[in-house]
This record gives C-alpha cells, structure tokens and sequence, in this order.
C-alpha cells in the first residue's frame, strides 16, 4: 500500500464536480464563435466531488515538512517563520484591485508600493528602488540590464562581469541573460574576494563584479570598500546579491559600502511564505546614477495623489506584468512594520547569533573549510567522514528536522550550507545538535544504516536518476501511474 | 518580539558559550562607521491588533470596490471557491521552499506532477513545468526555447498579444542576440492575416509567437499560422492571457502548436493588484531538454514504491549556471498548486460550464448593443469573453468618465497601447457578471446614445 | 523516538510569548483589588513563542483521521462532509454579536434563528422548535423536561419512561435526570418495537416512549403510527430521538407520525463539523400542545420585528445561555440552503442507498443479526468470526478508515455499526468493502496479526486499561509525560 | 450538487447491486400515505456563490458593528490572534468527532490532555474534564457534582451569580431530588457577607456556589466561604464567568475551593452571538470518579510508548446509561482546542498582560468619573473588568438609549435581572477598548450630567 494518494485522473469519473455556481440565464444563447474554433472535451480531465478534492489534498498535505512543522535550516533559502496576521492582511479583500483600475480608485495599493520602496530605501542607503521583479533572479536579471543600459548611456556596455566562485547560480544565469560574459574569481583561503585576486581579473571590458554579501560561505566580504573603489576605479560597477539581508538587517546599508545596484529576496528576509517554490519577490535597489534606467511602470507622488507611469524613456523596459508580486510585497511590509524600528535590528543579531551557536557546537564534529566568521550561516564538508553529506541529509529528515542546503557552494566538498534563522528556539538549535551528534556516531559505527536513510518519511530514498532515464513527467491513460 | 524565540536567558547562555560578550562582536568583519546607523526612520512595532487595521486603512482608501468592472485584459475577475482558499492556505503547502528534499515533500511534488499533466491536457500539449512568474515572462521564455531549440535568431511576433508580453519579450531579448519582427494584424479582422504572416516569414525564423484569444478578445487561426511556421522549419507559439479560453476553445495541441505559454491567473487566483499570478509554459516532447524551470517527474523509491522528484535539474542554474536554459529559480509554485486545486475542484465540468457562462455574458452584451448608434463591437465573432468597444460619438476617454460616474468601469483605453484604437475600450465579462450588472452597463451605454 | 510532539509544559520557557499587542498607556495606573485577592504567578503555565505554538498544533494535527482525510463511516455519528464555505459563512463577523445587544442591532441574527426554526418545523412537521439545545443529548434532557411539564399541568407528571433495548445511552441518562425511572423494553426479532410488547408495558404510570427512530440498527420502527396511537391512549406521549435523521430528510415528517416531541442532532444531519467530540447543536420540536412549555429565549415576530422574551409563564426555564450554540445554528441554515428544495431529498435517499450497497456487499461475509430493512446504516456482529469487532476496527485504522461504531448496539453481540452517509463515493465505499475482505481473510489466516494492529499508524495499540488504573489526567512537574 | 459524490451512473450500479429498480423501494417501512411529502415549501438551493451572500445579508440586518461597545455580563470582547483562528480551523481539528478510536486521535487527545492542564493550572484544582456545553450548565453540574458526592439534597446558592446560570440550575434540578437555597448578597457590597452565609449553611448542604467575580465584577471573599461550608462538610464551589479574572485574581483552589466550573469563552472564542462558548468544571482530585463528561487521561501503548485515551468511561452514559454522573455525549471539543491553542500562544505573560490590562482600563474609568454626578460606581474596589454603575439623574433606559444615539452601548440594564438595581447598568472593559474609545465613553457620559 503506498501512501501517497492515487492521481486524481485515476480517482475522476465524469460527471462529477465540486463546484456551484447560478449561472445566469439568457432567453436565447447565442455562441458567437465558428464550430472549427470550438473545444467538445477535455479528454481525460478529471472530475472529483468536493469531498473528495479535500481528502486528496488533506492527505497529499500531510506528506509535506514545513517550517509550520519543524527546523528547517536550508542554507541560502532564509526559511523563517511566516506569520499567520500576514496571511489575513494579505487576504484583505479592499486590497485586491484590477492592476488596470483607474489610479484614483487604487491609492491606498498604491501607498503601500511606495511605502515599501521607502523603507527598503532607507534600510539598504539606496536611492530607489523598484519592486516588480518576481523574485531574486528575476531581480538580478533586471539590475544587470539597468546596469549594462547605464554603462550604454556611457558610451559602452562592457563584455564582461566578474563572479566569484561561491555564487549562487542564477547570478552567473542572470548575467548571462544580460547578456554578458562571466569570469570566475576564485575565493580566497578566507573564502571572500582578494583585492588582488580581484585586481587581476579587471580590465576594461568588465562591466561589473556581482558580489553576494555576506557570501554564500556566511561570510561577509569585509574588504568591501576597498572592492568597490576598486571597481568603480576602473569604470565598473558594484551589484550585490542581497538574499542573504538577513545577515546585515539594521547593521549595515550596503549603499553606505559603494554598492551601485542590489537585489533583495523579499520570500527570504522579510518572511514572506516559500509556497513550496514561490512566488517571490526579488526588488532590486541603486543608486541615484542608475536610477533612470529602472523598468516601468514607475510610481510617483505628486499633489499628495500616486501617479502611475507606464512609460520610462531611459529604463529597461518592463519585466514583468503590471506590479510584481504585489501580495508579497503587502506581506512584506506587513512584516516590516511589525517589527519597527524597534525589533529591525534584532533579526539580523539572533539569526547571526543563532548561525554561530550552530558552528561552536558542530564545529568539534564537522570539518568547517573556512574559518571566517560567520554571520547568517556556516558552511561545513562532508570531508572525513565515513558518509556523504547526501546521507546526512536523508537521516536528518528521520528526526523531523529539513537538512540544510547540499552541495552548495560548489567550492566546497559536499558541503553542508546550515541557516537556522533568528526564528529559531535554542531548544531547536539544541535538537539539531544533538540528532547530528547522533547521525555521526552512527555513521561511524554502522555507515550503511544511513546511507539507506531515511526509514521515517512517507516514501523511502528516491531514485532520481531513474527519473532522469524515464522521463515520466505526467499522468498518460493507461499507463502506469 | 514574538516572532523571536531566543530568551534573553537564552541569548546570554549562548554568547557565553561561543565566547563573546556582545553580538555586535560577531558583525566585527563590518566596517565599524557604517554599522548600526540609525533606524529613527523607521515607525515603531505595529501590535498585531494595530497592524490588520494599519492594512485596512490602505483598503479604505482603495474605493475601486464600489465599482461593478468589466477590466480583463490579462486579469480576469472569476468565482473562487471557500474549498481552494481554505485547502491552498495550508501551512504545508503555504511554507515550505522548493522539493529539494523529495521523501518530504510528496505533497507538494505529486500536486506539480498532477498539475503539470493539467496543463497538458488542457493545452494538448506534452510536457509542462511547474511554474514561471507570470504571462509575460512566460512569453519571453517561450521565445527564448524556440531560439535556443532551433539555434535561430529571428523570431516573428504578432502585434496584436498582449501589449505588456511584447514589451517583456523586448525587455528580456534586448541585450541578447535575438531579433524580434513584429507582425503587424489586420485591423479590420483584429487578426494575424495567415498569407501576409506568409509573406514575412522565412527559414531564419526560429518561431512566431502569436495570443489566441487575443489581446483584442479574437480568436486567431492559429491551426493556419502553425502550418505556415512550420513550413520554414519554426515553432509555433501560442500566447494565451486567459486560460479559461482553454476548455472552451480549440486547444493549442491540436491546431498544431508547438508551445503554449501564458497567464493562469484565472485558475483560482484573485486579481491581487497583478500579482503573483501564474505563467505557465507546456510544449511537445521534443523540447524538454530545453524547457526552463522546474519540471516533476516520475520515479521509485528504494522499495519500489511511486514517488516524484524534481527532475532534468542539468537545465537548470544551480548546476549548469551561465548555461542553464533559463535563470529562474524560485517560480510560482504555490499559484500552480492552487491552480492545481482549483482545475480538481472544478473538473471537467466545472470548467466548460464556466467558461461558456463567460461566453454567452458576452454574447448576451454584444447582441444588445448592437442597435445602439453610440457603440460598435469591433469584432463580432470569434471571442471569448472579451470584446472591442468603439466608443462613436465622444471620446473614449469621456465616455469611460460618464460611466465611472454610475459606477462603472466599463473597460481599458486602448489608446494607452495602441493609436489604431483610440476611440476603443476592452471590455471583458465573466460568470461573476450577474444579469442584472450586465444590464445595468447596456442600460447605462444606451443613456450615453 | 515518540511522534508525539513533546507537550508543551516540557516546552515552556519563562519570557516567551506569541501575542503582541498594543496595551492602552495611562498616566497612573491603579490596581484597585486588594492585595489578597491578587495572583502573582501562574505556577508552571507555560510559555511559547508563535512559532513554537504553531509547530506544536500542526504536528499535533498531523495525528488526527478526519473527515477531511478519509472514510469514516462511525455509525449513529453521520460523519457526512462538512462544506468549507459553511466556516466562510460561520466566520462573517457581522454575525458575531454580543448576546445581550439590544434586539434592534441583531435582527439579522434574530432571523436566521427564526429561519431555521421554520425550516426544522416544515421537515418534521413539528409546531413549534426550540434551537438552544447544545447537542442531541442536551435537547432529550430539554424534550424529557417539557413532557414532564406538560403532564404535570395536566395534574400528574407519572413517574415512568420507557426506552427500548437499543437506545444511545443518552436517551436513559436524560429521562433520568429529567426525574423518571426508566424501563427498558426488549427489541422484537426484527429489531424494532413490537406493539404487543410495548402493551404490557403500559400502565398509568407511563410518561413517555423515548423510541429512536429509525432505531439505532438502522432499522424503521414500522409500527410507530400504532405504537403512537398505544401510546396516547394510554395518556402517555411520543419522544422520538430524532438523532439519525439523515435516514429521511425530505421523505417524512415525525410529526405527521404522531410524535409529540423530536430532538434533532445538527451536527450530525445537518453537516456541522463534529469538531472532536462537539459543539453540537440539538434542536427539539414540540407538537402545539406542548409548545409553551418550552425553553427560555423564545423568539417572536411582531410588526416585521424580532423580539426576544425571556420569560415565560409554563416553560421549563433556560437551559443554556445566550441564544445555544449559534454558529451552529447559522451552519445548518447554510447547509438547508445549500440543499434547496432539490436537493433535500436526495441526502436521505443516497445516505440509505450507500448503507444498503454496503450491506449487500458485506452481509456475504459478516454475520446480520437483524435482517429487516437496512436505513441509514447497517449493523454486523462479530459472531463466528476469529477475532473481534474491536480487532478488525483497529486493522482498518491501517487502511486511512475510521473504522464503524463499535459494540453499540448492546444487543448486538461485537456489534459493528455503518453508517456510511451520502457523501461517500461508490470508490470510497468499494475500497472499503476490500479492506474488510481482506481483513476478513487475515482474521482466518493468521488471526494475531489482526489482534496486534493497528501497525501503520503514529502510535500501536494503546492500553485503556493502564489508562483507567494510573489516571494520568494531567501534567505534573516531574512526572513522567 | 456538489456535496453527493455519486454519479447517477452509480446510483443505478448500486441499485442494480441491491436488487431494485427504484430507490423508494428501500423506504417501504415508512408509511406509504406520509411518505415523500412535498418540499415546495424550501427556497430553491443557493450556490455557492449566493450562499455567502445571501448570509451577509443577514450581517447587513445586524447594526451592532457600528457601536463601542461594553457589554459584557458572561460573554466578552477578546482580541484573537490570526494563528488561533487558523490552527483551529485545520480540517483534522475541526472535522473529526469525539476520539473514539485513541490510535488516529492523538492530535485531539494530547491537545486535550494540555487543555486540561492548563485549566487545572489556572484554578490551582487538581482534574479538569475535556469541556462542557458552557458556563451556566457547567454550573448546573457543578451543583449536581456537589450532591453526588456527598449525597446531601442541599444546595445553597449565591444570589449574585450570573442570573442565567442560576436559572439554568433551577432549570436542572427541577425534577431531582435536590434543594436549593439563595443566599442574598449584600447590596451594600455587593458581595456574599460570610457572617450571614454562616448562619444559613447547615449540615444538610452539600455545597454552596458563588460566583467570584460575581455578576456584579466584584470578587468574593473565597476562602471565607470555603472555610465555611467545609465547616458543614459540604462543597465550595466557584463559578467564574470571565476565565480572564483567573490570572489576575487569587485562584480557586488557593482559596479552598474544591469545584471551579464557569465559561472560558474568553480564551479565543469570539462572541458568536452567545455560542458556541466553552464550558468547564474542575475539581480536587477525590471528585474525579463523580465527574461529568469527558476525560482524557495519559496511557501506553503496546511498544510503551506515551499516549492519550479517553478514560474512565464507566461514568458516561453510553456505559452506565442511566445511572451516568451526566448525560452529556457531544460536548464543546473543538472550542476547548481552542482555548488550548490560545492559551499556549499567550502564555504565562499573554494571560497576565492581558487580565492586567482589562482591569486597568476598567480602574481608568472608574477614577475618571468618579467626580461625575450623574453616575456612580457602585462597587469602587475588588473589581476586575466589570463595574455596576449607578444612574442617578435619570431612568437607566434613558441613559442607555442617550449613549445609544452616539453609538455607544453603555452596559447591560441591571433592572433585567434585579429589582434591585432597577437603575444600574453593567459596563465591562477588556484590553480591545482604546483608550480614545474609553474617553469618548466618558465623555458621553460627562454629558449626560
Ligand atoms: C544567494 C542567492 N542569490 C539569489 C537567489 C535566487 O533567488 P530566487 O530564488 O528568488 O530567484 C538565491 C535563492 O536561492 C540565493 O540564495
Ligand atoms: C441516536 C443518538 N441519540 C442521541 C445522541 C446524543 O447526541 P449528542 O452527542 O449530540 O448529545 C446520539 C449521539 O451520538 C445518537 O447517536
């Protein structure tokens, strides 16, 4: 007997159907389109009762970890805890106009827009902001076509943008798109960008460097002024990838360091819920050079009325449908301002806090290839050990714990990227300790109990690459499953 | 702070055992003069009982809520129902991040298989993935898989999608080495002329993306338009703002296209001010290796047992990087499984009923004010729930203006896209229209006479 | 390791909190209760954060079968579907008024309670309803108390009420505290009331016959319109526990039956969610005679106005606070308007057409006691089989099925009682009829294995017995739990 | 209709199973002549759609949103956290019924093993049940408790409960072998004077009940009145009618109290028109065998492991039938889970601010009006969110009709329940009263001087 539910195709039977609507009635209807236009089935789609929609997705929810159900310390991904008053002001009904409604019937979504710039603005030292990208690549992707639209207003976009070798990979994708070409630079035994390492790699195609800050090891790139000048020096321009915020909320403005154009995963730092993927929210902030180059549309104020533009002579067009992600972004500043000024700060001290109480208490067990301080998270290896970091990772989910993030950064051997969030009770912590303390010392004594981990989870270890071979990528009649 | 576990108890037992006194000794790789400015701008904590009613006040100053819409173009209004909020709203669903650990995350990953098979039925395509950010990206990344799959440069684009996919499509092709030819429509058809769109294309054109409905409402002979495309070795790509054209209307498959991609938002998510919405992007088999995004595939695990697992990961960035068929990463996966939610509910004849409850609103408008003098229906066959409203006898702008009066907002200024239309509203209707508003509109046009 | 989440007080930390809220400040703040009538601390009441709170109720919920997750076929329960937009409607929040608001401010709610008092009078063919009862039971003890009242205005409340072998437990329990001894009256071989039986328990001192109708096997007491007339020649009068309603919704009315007073169970045919045991709701009606010896509030409409009178001179006094349960009440409303006039009918009528495929299928391989014509539900003994009723309701827990009633009936030897309502497909009823033939095959087979079940589920068999002995019925601060 | 899941194909699969043409055939026990009587009498069925509607119309008849309001007498305005309303309304909390089968209820049974804890922690008493339907029938078997366990017919009662539940009791006991006594309250103080108390008490009372705070928000001297009816052998028993004075005064048990019973609608239930509320009854560890309703007690299973059951079940009806301490089957479960969740959200810290803050911003008016003429605080100390006020220029109807008309709902007239406080009303404050609404109220009643 599996536990999962069977697919719904194979629970359909026609006729069926969990909807009621009144339909309105008309004396005579007419259907104004041609026969060879026109759709008689829909094949096999299915058709369940009410009842049983629930029971499948009752049950196929059951079969999902959660941060509403436990740690889930997946390094980079910044999985706090998502407030359940966020969920109601998202679901205010007044708030949920046509984006094309008439701009005085929409102000107060308006306002919350701005609202939002302003703070980030004022959070990140930068000059404005926009907020419709759907997440952090789309976030990068945009803020590395404001950047080559800027260095083309100069006279040259450049060919070339630096990135170093613990980035996440959608910055080098990102710029990619932009149209660039990437150089890899290589992290030092600190794990950050060398100045002269760095030095190296410039020369008059580069168009920008794009640092992740604190990078992807947790640690912050603390010759960043001296990067930044460097960069700037030779007509290049400074991104930063700010997923990682959480680490620096209310200790430093990156816009105080040189920092031309940053992106921020709003789903990241200001808690708005993962949704199991999505959607997002990736705003990107510059500075005042950059600013006409920002996509449409574009909200201004003006005789205390918001006014949309849709059109931006210099910016880099659009990039998205009408607003972005504008649910997120309401939940986001719903999150913003439950914190206050008060409590800003504090996310990012118990996060850090957190991340380094994890590293003394692991640190005697794992192997911790860089030594640097560690802000939002720290980033162990598998090396030495008598199983894989994938192992690990399987046998954590017996203890109702979600494995950090694996494999990632790719410069270190298998890593084990751990971000516990400032969301996170000691107890937690303490939890985690001990079930890795537990995992090693059987690991040690019996590697195969854990390589065949997990025996707790709905379903046993996964073969992906049976997948990958069969390529079974939806339900066919018939066929088997 | 309850979002803050940590005791201070706690907090001081913890800097002890790393060995600092203050936590700012761990932000020490911070150059000093710039760490801890200022938060004086900031307002002081909202109180959860503060903050519901901070939220409702913006609502307040939304008024568009006392106004009966017929605004669709690209967002369209439809019935949710209690079971989709309450089932999507789940935590377990709600907050957990992408499957990368799939023996817990079945739920989620079973729900993106069944919603990927959906899509494909309701397309007649093969494979879908399980997400993209909305409509317009999607369109951009459909163009991109046409280029990317036939290595072509060109890619032919009718005028008359949706204005804001063109303008992304731009956007996103700007600085790579794709070429964009617009294929102007027919005004007075408000559709692609099959032998012009001959005319204009050629062997280096990778594809032509076209909407159907489209941005007008009208339903393009996209059987004909793929079988042009096709003959100089192109995809067809078929652009769609409304999916709930699809029950409805010939599906993309079986008129020969090769792509669909487009905008599900219909499918059980709220208009939300735009967003997030729900792009989706479905194509034959052979194109799968190049598809972007996250695609769920089908596996066993140890015992045997069916499982799934997000699958072909080597298109993708966190493995192939610079060279990843695309650069998304976190998508739209909770409107997918709301969506995914929202087509079970509904099934086969959930969705016909609705979606020619949409039809015959329209056709039921567009049969009465065929005798007013003040207005024309532009195209009067062949759409869904969408239509071309010529205003005659004053300016479209005024008109607009008259009817936001009696509380109606009647429809959107083409002219804010399009100078052939500057006297034209797009007006859209679906099964949430009452008789009785509907009525109340012609009444209101017929006034306007 | 337990999957049961630790409980909370083993959780607790001093300082935290999950609630946040914005507290009036005053210039001098008095505390004017004497210093002895103060409590300083709350001993060991814990203390949790937001998240903690939430981890610990979702994984607590995890635990639970439901309706929502699977068949649950608990006889005499009417575990039917509970519709989600019935909680959407339970939670408009210009329904939820204080009780004592002046009448004027909640006529809205004043009408729904009138409504459904109409609606519950035109299916039972009852005069008049009261609708403060909070559960089935709650409306017998009520009903019993107006009969009293009612018999002794007419000079002699007698002392005597009569209930077959078959009744719910509540239906002795009520009469009981409603003053009378009670006399059981054996069931015939058909199951039901046999009129001569019934005879020789008649005297003058005979109250009342509190029959179940139909009866707790499912089975139609065929004879009422006799028995009534018995019973009222004998000055005695009819209570009918109307608990299993669900069996005819729409195809009689009680009360054109000769039944004096009817309690209703809302949450059972009126699809309310059973909420883990309740709230309920169990509206009685009355015949005209018996009508102003109802409860107190009573509800009149007078000059297209509701009035609430919360005196009257014969009734039995108040019962319950306030108005009942009233979001109850506005539930059951939502599910009779759901229905419509077409759809009435068709709950009793699948609800008996699923009972009797179910017993068709199964009366094969379970022994029926009795054989008359099957309701609602169905009822099988455990004779001659290898195991017991309450071994193959716990191997089903293994199959994601709540398993039947259990040994209630007390006639009915191991008595496993279905009922499986109308919101059960024919693939929901099929899987199950497999699952008793399979279990039914693992009972000859090996027959141990059954009585060691349940193994699928978060924890094995568990020891009532040790529970009664030990009596653990709460937390103590090092003890063990 | 979307709640019958079977198809008509089904129906005639299943018929043609059991053997008949026609589903009446399965209702020819029922009398032909009675049997499928007409349903022209109900509406049509709303859908979904005109379900919720049409119920907001009802909300729209009710004007009660558009007052301040300070109602209380057994029923208050609490704030209820978003994550209380959203964890109990899981299906898996709401859906289930009473945990019959332990192994797949463990979610219920522990959450209801907490609850009971919790509550025994608030009154200091040793064994709570799992809930009773609410705060006047939990005084009703609070009283019958009492007699049970000392088999005494004699019951004495305070006159200053609140009026319903000492209805609800004479309602109970009208037809069973027990006696009630009133004991008159001091209108001077509003209070139980214990001298008298002793005076009336005699060895023939198995208890007295009181209520503290009483209905007038003063709180009794408990352990005075403990001490004396234990002098008689008889039970004290404490109704509290606001669980939010629990934190804030000295509890029950501390005081001697052996039984506490009351409403605890405060801990997360909203008003909700007056139900469903939650009842409870907590009692010292000897009472336990004599309990009414539901207990859950902690138990084993078959590998050792901890677990939950229902347990001594012998003293329920569906066992003892009517020989039960109670006929109670179906209780308030789910509202209990409520309250669990409520109150671990909250916590020690929540509960104290809280309570803390309703008695403040009740001593706020209080002192503010103390100079006014017009009215008078009756009882000036030992309240704790509930005040008597004293009309004094005018007929209290009056009074209350004047604050009427500036959306002010000032109390609850004390002349429905008492001749004499003909002209007091009862006006309650909790933490969800601003303190501009506070001033407005004071104001408005500075007005009527
Ligand atoms: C450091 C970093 N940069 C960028 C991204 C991409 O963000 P998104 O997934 O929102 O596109 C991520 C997300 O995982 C990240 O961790
Ligand atoms: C036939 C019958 N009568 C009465 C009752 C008692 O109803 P309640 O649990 O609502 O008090 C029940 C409930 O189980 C029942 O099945």
């Amino acid at each position: 007997m599996n536990v999962l539910p069977e697919l719904i195709f194979n629970k359909s039977k026609k006729g069926k159907t969990g909807i009621s609507f009144s339909f309105n009635s008309f004396e005579n209807n007419t259907i104004a389109v041609d026969k060879k236009n026109r759709r008689d089935d829909l094949g096999d789609f299915p058709s369940l009762s009410e009842v049983e929609t629930v029971r499948h997705y009752s049950n196929l929810a059951r079969l999902n970890h959660s941060v509403d159900h436990g740690f889930y310390p997946l390094g980079s991904c910044t999985m706090k805890y998502n407030p359940k008053i966020n969920e109601a002001v998202a679901n205010i009904e007044k708030l949920s106009a046509h984006p094309y409604s008439p701009n005085d019937l929409v102000q107060g979504n308006l306002e919350i827009i701005k609202t939002l710039e302003k703070y980030l603005m004022e959070l990140t030292g930068m000059d404005a902001y926009t907020l419709t990208p759907a997440a952090g690549a789309h976030g990068e992707f945009a803020g590395m076509m404001v950047i080559r639209k800027f260095l083309s207003s100069r006279g040259n976009p450049r060919k070339i943008v630096l990135i170093p070798d613990s980035a996440h990979g959608t910055n080098p994708a990102s710029a990619h798109f932009a149209g660039y070409e990437i150089r890899e630079i290589e992290s030092n035994k600190e794990g950050i960008i060398d100045p002269e390492i760095l030095k190296k790699h410039l020369n008059e195609d580069v168009a920008a460097l794009m640092m992740t800050n604190p990078n992807t090891l947790g640690i912050f790139e603390k010759n960043i002024k001296e990067i930044s000048d460097i960069i700037h020096e030779n007509g290049s321009l400074l991104y930063m990838d700010g997923a990682n915020m959480n680490a620096f909320m209310g200790i430093v403005r990156p816009g105080d360091l040189g920092v031309d154009v940053i992106h921020l995963n709003l789903h990241k730092t200001f808690s708005t819920p993962h949704g199991g993927g999505g959607p997002g929210s990736g705003p990107i902030g510059v500075s005042n050079e950059l600013k006409e180059f920002l996509p449409v549309p574009v909200i201004s104020e003006k005789d205390s009325m918001y006014h949309v533009n849709y059109f931006s002579k210099d910016g880099i067009g659009r990039i998205k449908n009408f607003y972005g992600n504008f649910l997120v972004l309401v939940r986001a500043l719903a999150y913003l301002k439950s914190l206050g000024h008060e409590n800003i700060r504090k996310v990012a001290e118990d996060a850090v806090l957190n991340a380094n109480y994890l590293r003394k208490k692991l640190e005697p067990l794992l192997n911790l290839p860089f030594k640097s301080k560690t802000l939002h998270e720290v980033v162990f290896s598998d090396e030495g050990l008598k199983v894989k970091t994938l192992d690990i990772a399987k046998r954590l989910l017996d203890y109702n714990i979600h494995p950090f993030t694996v494999y990632f950064p790719l410069i270190i051997h298998g890593a084990m990227m751990i971000e516990p969030t400032e969301t996170e009770s000691k107890e937690t912590l303490d939890e985690f300790i001990n079930a890795m303390k537990e995992i090693l010392k059987e690991s040690e004594e019996n590697p195969d109990f854990i390589t065949n981990s997990p025996y707790k989870t709905p379903v046993s270890r996964l073969d992906e690459v049976y997948a990958a071979r069969n390529l079974i990528l939806r339900w066919e009649k018939g066929e088997q499953n | 702070m309850r979002y803050f576990p940590l005791t201070n108890t706690d907090r001081e037992e913890m800097k002890k055992e790393i060995g600092i006194n203050d936590v700012k000794e761990l932000f020490s790789d911070i150059p000093k003069e710039k760490s801890y400015f200022s938060l004086k701008n900031f307002p002081p904590m909202l109180h959860e009982n503060e903050l519901i009613r901070d939220f409702k006040k913006y609502g307040e100053k939304n008024t568009f809520s006392n106004f009966s819409s017929f605004l669709g173009g690209g967002a369209y209004d439809h019935f949710i129902p209690e079971t989709v909020k309450y089932l999507s709203s789940r935590g377990e669903f709600l907050t957990p991040y992408t499957p990368y650990q799939p023996e817990v995350s079945q739920g989620s990953l079973q729900a993106m298989f069944e919603y990927q098979t959906m899509i494909s039925m309701l397309t007649g395509l093969d494979i879908s993935n399980s997400s993209l950010y909305d409509g317009g990206t999607a369109a951009a990344e459909g163009v991109l898989l046409a280029a990317r799959k036939t290595r072509k440069k060109r890619i032919a684009i009718a005028s008359n999608i949706h204005p804001e996919y063109l303008e992304i499509i731009k956007t996103y092709v700007q600085n790579i080495d794709i070429e964009i030819d617009i294929v102007e429509h027919d005004i007075s058809t408000g559709t692609i002329n099959p032998e012009k769109l001959d005319s204009i294309l050629t062997e280096e054109h990778g594809g032509i993306l076209f909407q159907s409905p489209n941005f007008f409402g009208v339903i393009e002979d996209s059987e004909k338009i793929s079988g042009i495309i096709h003959k100089y070795k192109g995809y067809s790509i078929q652009a769609v703002s409304e999916a709930f054209s699809l029950p409805f209307i010939s599906s993309p498959g079986s008129n020969g296209v090769d792509i669909a991609v487009g905008e599900a938002q219909s499918f059980g998510l709220p208009l939300s001010f735009g967003g997030p919405f729900l792009g989706f992007i479905v194509a034959k088999k052979e194109l799968v290796r190049q598809m972007p995004g996250r695609l769920v595939g089908q596996t066993v695990d140890s015992e045997g047992k069916r499982g799934y697992v997000l699958t072909l990961s080597t298109r993708e960035q966190h493995i192939k990087r610079e060279k990843a068929t695309s650069n998304i990463c976190s998508n739209q996966a909770w409107c997918a499984l709301r969506a995914s939610i929202y087509l079970t509910l509904l099934g086969e004849s959930g969705l016909k009923d609705i979606s020619k409850s949409n039809h015959l609103n329209t056709t039921y408008f567009v049969n009465k004010v065929s005798d007013f003098s003040n207005v024309e229906v532009k195209y009067k066959r062949n759409f869904f729930n969408e239509i071309v409203l010529e205003i005659k006898n004053m300016d479209s702008e005024l008109f607009l203006s008259e009817l936001k009066k009696k509380n109606i907002l009647a429809g959107i200024p083409l002219k804010w896209f399009f100078e052939e239309y500057k006297n034209s509203i797009l007006v859209n209707f679906t099964e949430l229209h009452t008789r009785e508003q509907i009525d109340n509109f012609i009444k209101s046009v017929g006034e306007l006479q």
